[in-house]
């Protein structure tokens, strides 16, 4: 039997309510993507992506946001592994469900779109697209929007290590550093070392990824994603740098991908990987923040509600064949 | 009376003014040039962008996300062919979000021959805009036309691209855009950035009026009874003129201005069509999978039995570019004689 | 029998050892992965490309101006949009030069739908392709005929556009290519790469031998009398299945395999449409300016006196995207019942 | 009257010959461009576009180049502004004047293209076209071909300042420093702080264009391309770095635009900006290379042959409207 592990002494650097509050979200983030990959392979679902092995990053980053609609607020430009970050955001995980089922009643796209393709203009998350970092073209945007509205809304993009060789990421650092028009933008890259089956390493001749911005005179940094301590702090820091100064800022935050790439690469667990929650949980366990039966209660109430809501979701009809002519325009108001 | 390069300026003064316009962004759209066609000279909103499409109409795409209301301008359209997947973008946003989010954004670009652009300043750009769903597309060949199509462009809650001819930007309009003055030397002394230095340079706008032309309105140009010529753009006037000289020979040709081209005035085309019995599309974009032979598709699935003589497209030759050369031009694409020999010659078609 | 993509895998062995090809290039289509569907899997001269289809057809372009003869992937025609620039530029790069320089590169990239691809895996590229000049462009709808057409294209001196039909990549064929073994599972031990750890495995090729589909040559499928049918790609075996059907309704559908989009078999299409007098085009990109839309101009302006009834399109709808939940996706695009029905109706057409 | 100039005693780190021989490059390109912009004023060219200004950078780059076809010698991918490069490559400047009138005899399109647009398949110089930047995106492919070769051979690729803001400038530094890959290519920009009426300072957040090649381990320079034996002494120093290593090598060049943009802005002289030629000349008399006599031998020698060539092409026939058919397609051979 194994007894109770030693108390670390020296306190996190975090409170201990938001410690919880995180760990919560990054459960509940994982137990939702498991039960995405569950529905794909019961046939509840044509494909599956997500974000498993980021919810360390993107939860704090969800937390930090400020939510709402307009400038005043923050504008989300994510990827198809954002859900720990909408989730945070206080997202209900049903909704990343009936997109899974492409249901009518997917709130995101009307069943028209593939999982974890969020829309959310309540909250400024704007439709996550499948094209790679055409994001990253749009975000300046919204960012020189709110330049000129002024006040402590940002834009923050997001995209992966891969992607970054596409055109549109150096379109993002010269849109976003413009001397005398440097925009309030938190450009986020999520280095999982994999674009599909192809090794970051056999492609990418730049080594640290936030390198790219110091030619632009734009602050970067590279973090650990696979801490959520650290990504919260590093990340309140940045943001705040954006908020306060008004000019770019690049993080690239080093994430592991659980999965692998999607359900067409099989969407089986990887065991070479770091697991952020399993570290997280040893850290909060070691800390005395949380003991393991708490966690272990807290990953088994969210699978029975996300199970619960799955149920609810199965019987959800499909959308009508004639709704493909709606909101081909927005209608005039 | 305004050329259309002065009715797209005024336009723009307007909707920075009334519609709520806040960005007129493109590459030497600002000061000191204010666009390559002078287009955005004095526009108070207008900036210099990057050399860089693809941020140009992503970033408007960001700004219209933003509420904001952006009008970018593609230098030509020949350099717009990389960004084909954020205008399909644009496009698809509000059907994606199921309604949630749409793109209020306008894009203009100049399209066509006639100013011997060579391979790299004449394209046309109707045939690839009007595969791209979700938007609306207009065409004007007047300044007034242009004037009051641009005016519905910035109300739209919707992508619209605006292809501007070339070869019309300078010319001069026949009617009055509301509010300009009736001297054309006046109103280029109060709206035309001088030569030399213009950075202290500020416009006197004449207070022009609201004119809206309503997307997806044609306008019948000229009444005829043997036959329908549908065009827009460069080729509308050369119609019009061809028109002219037929009539000494006896022919009575309809000519319809598009100007609307997604969506179009089908009501107007199917009208002339069902009177004439003979149709003809012109435009000089190249003739595969062009716009026009959706209009000839169109016309053969809904009129075929009240045809005379079959649809016809005069278009661009299908040609990997327009040659500088004069005589290689003028063989790359419809000119007057081509015009005027098409509607003769389906006028007096015979099975 | 080999699947398309087994018989693509093939086609590109032969191409390497016998034709010339130096280079596979584009996202995930080396080791480990082989292609996302499969089809360059244990190729020698496969390599993994940065996720840029920019640079990947950037990089092809100079392959091919540096006398390589390089096989470019675009991994879903849904992300070659942002490289329609590029693709002008390879088909226009002959004709600047007057001649001077030619450009040997083949594209080939995964089209259509039927997978439940939604919005983004299930564009359609043939109407947005036919519309650049200086390319040949073909699309199989069988794996030998696959494999036919990229053995043409990798001996072609120009740029060729190679259009997969997702649909019928895991299909196998009915026909043997020359020198594929009979049994479909000695072949899959031969050619299909493991799962698990791939990085040490070495295909064994079948000796496949050469064999040509030349580039702009139909295929006529099936004969008829009462209508032409012409199609390619996934709507193809549809209409096949169409025809079969409406037989036993006494009505003779001649079904045409297009196979080259550019340039197409005419003299095919003509001689059977003076026939049958009818003529039903189908394929599943969106309708409006679509390819099909040109055949319907070339038919009505060639062949308009000796039809029975008006050429007809049979094409996706003209919406944003492919919706993912069924009953969306196939509401958009045609699918057997939508084919058959448009056989028939236009079989029994009266004026 | 202005005597002698004094003699400078310590000696140019170029040979004379060779002092003398870029000399005569630079005024037979600048003499060129000016007849150019004659004939667009006397209507005998619809527009005019090319290099007055970068003559100092542009002919030591030609004289640096090994010419020829094939694998073995070096590619070029230049722009609108490569004259003096293809003039030093030993091309007769009548090519330029045929092309400028459209003539049928136009050796680079056959009367199909804007001036300066060149092309020279034996000579390995690509179809110069007019988009901003493509060349970046597919100088790789060239350079790939000659990294699997082997030998000497390089590819260069240029263009200006303002269009590295498109993404395929990235382009060519990701597929350039590819780890283990890495291409035998010479990146070069000339930066003459303009792109058409749109200064570089209210554009470029990235002060220093060469900056960018350094987060992906590229060497890195930025040059006075106004001086030519700076020119010289660099390119080949660059030049041989990438011979050698067959790795890939930023080079920014500072340069002048003497005629504005093109014709379109008036392709009047500007008299703000530094004249290569008068500096370059100021130098050489001041070593005794040249005297002024000689120097003004040179131009009236290049002036006369010049515009011999333009009375000649001045009679040559446009070509028939029947070739737009021809070359759509390369015949089979
Ligand atoms: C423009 C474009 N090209 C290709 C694809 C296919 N694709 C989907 S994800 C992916 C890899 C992305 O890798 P990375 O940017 O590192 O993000 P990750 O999936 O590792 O988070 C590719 C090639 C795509 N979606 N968009
Ligand atoms: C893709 C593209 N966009 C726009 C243009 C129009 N254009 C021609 S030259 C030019 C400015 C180029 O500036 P820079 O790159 O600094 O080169 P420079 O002319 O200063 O040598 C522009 C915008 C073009 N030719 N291609
Ligand atoms: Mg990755
Ligand atoms: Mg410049």
């Amino acid at each position: 039997m194994r007894g109770r592990p030693t108390l670390v002494k020296e306190p996190l650097p975090l409170d201990s309510k938001l410690l919880v509050r995180m760990h919560e979200l990054m459960v509940e983030a994982r137990v939702l993507e498991e039960r995405l990959i569950q529905m794909y392979r019961q046939g509840h679902g044509y494909f599956w992506i997500g974000g498993p092995g980021e919810e360390a990053f993107n939860v704090p980053l969800g937390l930090l946001m400020k939510k709402g609609q307009g400038l005043d607020f923050d504008y989300l430009h994510g990827h198809y592994r954002q859900s720990g970050t909408v989730l945070a955001l206080g997202e209900d995980p049903i909704g990343a469900l009936r997109q899974m089922k492409s249901t009518a009643t997917d709130p995101y796209s009307g069943g028209r779109n593939f999982a974890s393709h969020f829309s959310k203009r309540e909250w400024n998350i704007v439709p996550i697209s499948s094209p790679i970092e055409v994001q990253y073209a749009m975000a300046p945007g919204t960012a020189l929007a709110q330049r000129r509205h002024g006040g402590e809304g940002i834009t923050i993009v997001t995209g992966g290590d891969a992607g970054t060789a596409e055109g549109d990421f150096a379109t993002c650092l010269v849109w976003s550093s413009r001397p005398g028009s440097e925009l309030p933008i938190l450009i986020v890259v999520t280095h999982n070392q994999w674009g599909i089956s192809t090794a970051a390493c056999t492609q990418q001749g730049c080594k640290i990824i936030a390198d790219r911005g110091k030619a632009f005179g734009i602050q970067t940094r590279t973090i650990d994603g696979n801490d959520p301590i650290a990504s919260y702090l590093e990340l309140q820091k940045a943001m705040g740098y954006v908020r306060k100064e008004r000019k770019p800022f690049l993080l690239e935050a080093n994430v592991s991908r659980l999965y692998g790439h999607s359900s067409a690469s099989g969407a089986n667990f990887v065991t070479a990987e770091q697991d952020c929650i399993v570290e997280f949980e040893k850290k909060l366990e070691a800390h005395g923040v949380l003991t393991r039966a708490e966690m272990d209660q807290v990953r088994a109430r969210w699978s029975e509600e996300i199970a619960a809501k799955a149920r609810q979701v199965r019987d959800e009809p499909l959308p009508e064949a004639s709704t493909i002519w709606k909101h081909i325009y927005a209608e005039d108001r | 009376m305004a050329s259309m390069a002065q009715a797209i300026r005024l336009a723009l003064h307007y909707a920075e003014d009334h519609l709520g316009v806040t960005d007129v962004l493109g590459e030497d759209v600002g000061l000191p040039l204010g666009g390559v066609f002078t287009a955005t000279q004095g526009l108070k909103t207008a900036w210099n962008s990057p050399l860089d499409e693809r941020g140009i109409i992503g970033c408007a795409i960001g700004l219209a996300l933003a509420g904001q209301r952006p009008v970018a301008e593609i230098q030509f359209c020949d350099y717009i062919y990389n960004t084909i997947d954020l205008l399909k973008l644009a496009g698809n946003t509000c059907w994606a979000s199921n309604g949630d989010w749409n793109v209020p954004m306008v894009v203009r670009t100049p399209v066509g021959s006639g100013i011997r652009g060579s391979i790299y300043h004449s394209h046309s750009f109707d045939a690839t805009m009007t595969h791209i769903p979700g938007w609306k597309i207009v065409m004007p060949s007047t300044p007034l036309d242009a004037y009051g199509l641009l005016l519905s462009a910035c109300q739209d809650r919707n992508p619209v691209m605006v292809l501007e001819p070339k070869a019309l930007l300078r010319m001069k309009g026949e009617e009055l855009i509301p509010g300009e003055p009736g001297d054309d030397r006046v109103l280029s002394k109060m709206i035309d950035a001088p030569l030399g230095d213009r950075m202290q340079w500020k416009p006197q706008w004449p207070d022009v009026q609201a004119y809206t032309v309503p997307i997806g309105q044609g306008k019948l140009v000229r009444p005829g009874t043997d036959l329908t010529v549908v065009s827009y753009g460069r080729t509308l006037p050369l119609s019009v003129k061809a028109a002219q000289a037929l009539e000494s020979e006896g022919i009575s040709a309809e000519v319809i201005d598009l100007r609307s081209l997604w969506p179009y005035d089908w009501e107007m085309i199917r009208e002339s069509v069902k009177k004439t019995g003979r149709a003809l599309y012109v435009n000089e974009d190249t003739e595969v999978t062009n716009f026009g032979e959706h209009l000839v598709r169109r016309t053969v699935e809904e009129l075929f039995y009240e045809l005379l003589a079959p649809p016809r497209l005069l278009a661009g030759k299908f040609l990997p570019g327009i040659g500088l050369a004069d005589p290689l031009e003028m063989a790359s694409v419809p000119q007057l004689p081509d015009v005027t020999e098409a509607m003769r010659a389906l006028a007096r078609e015979q099975p």
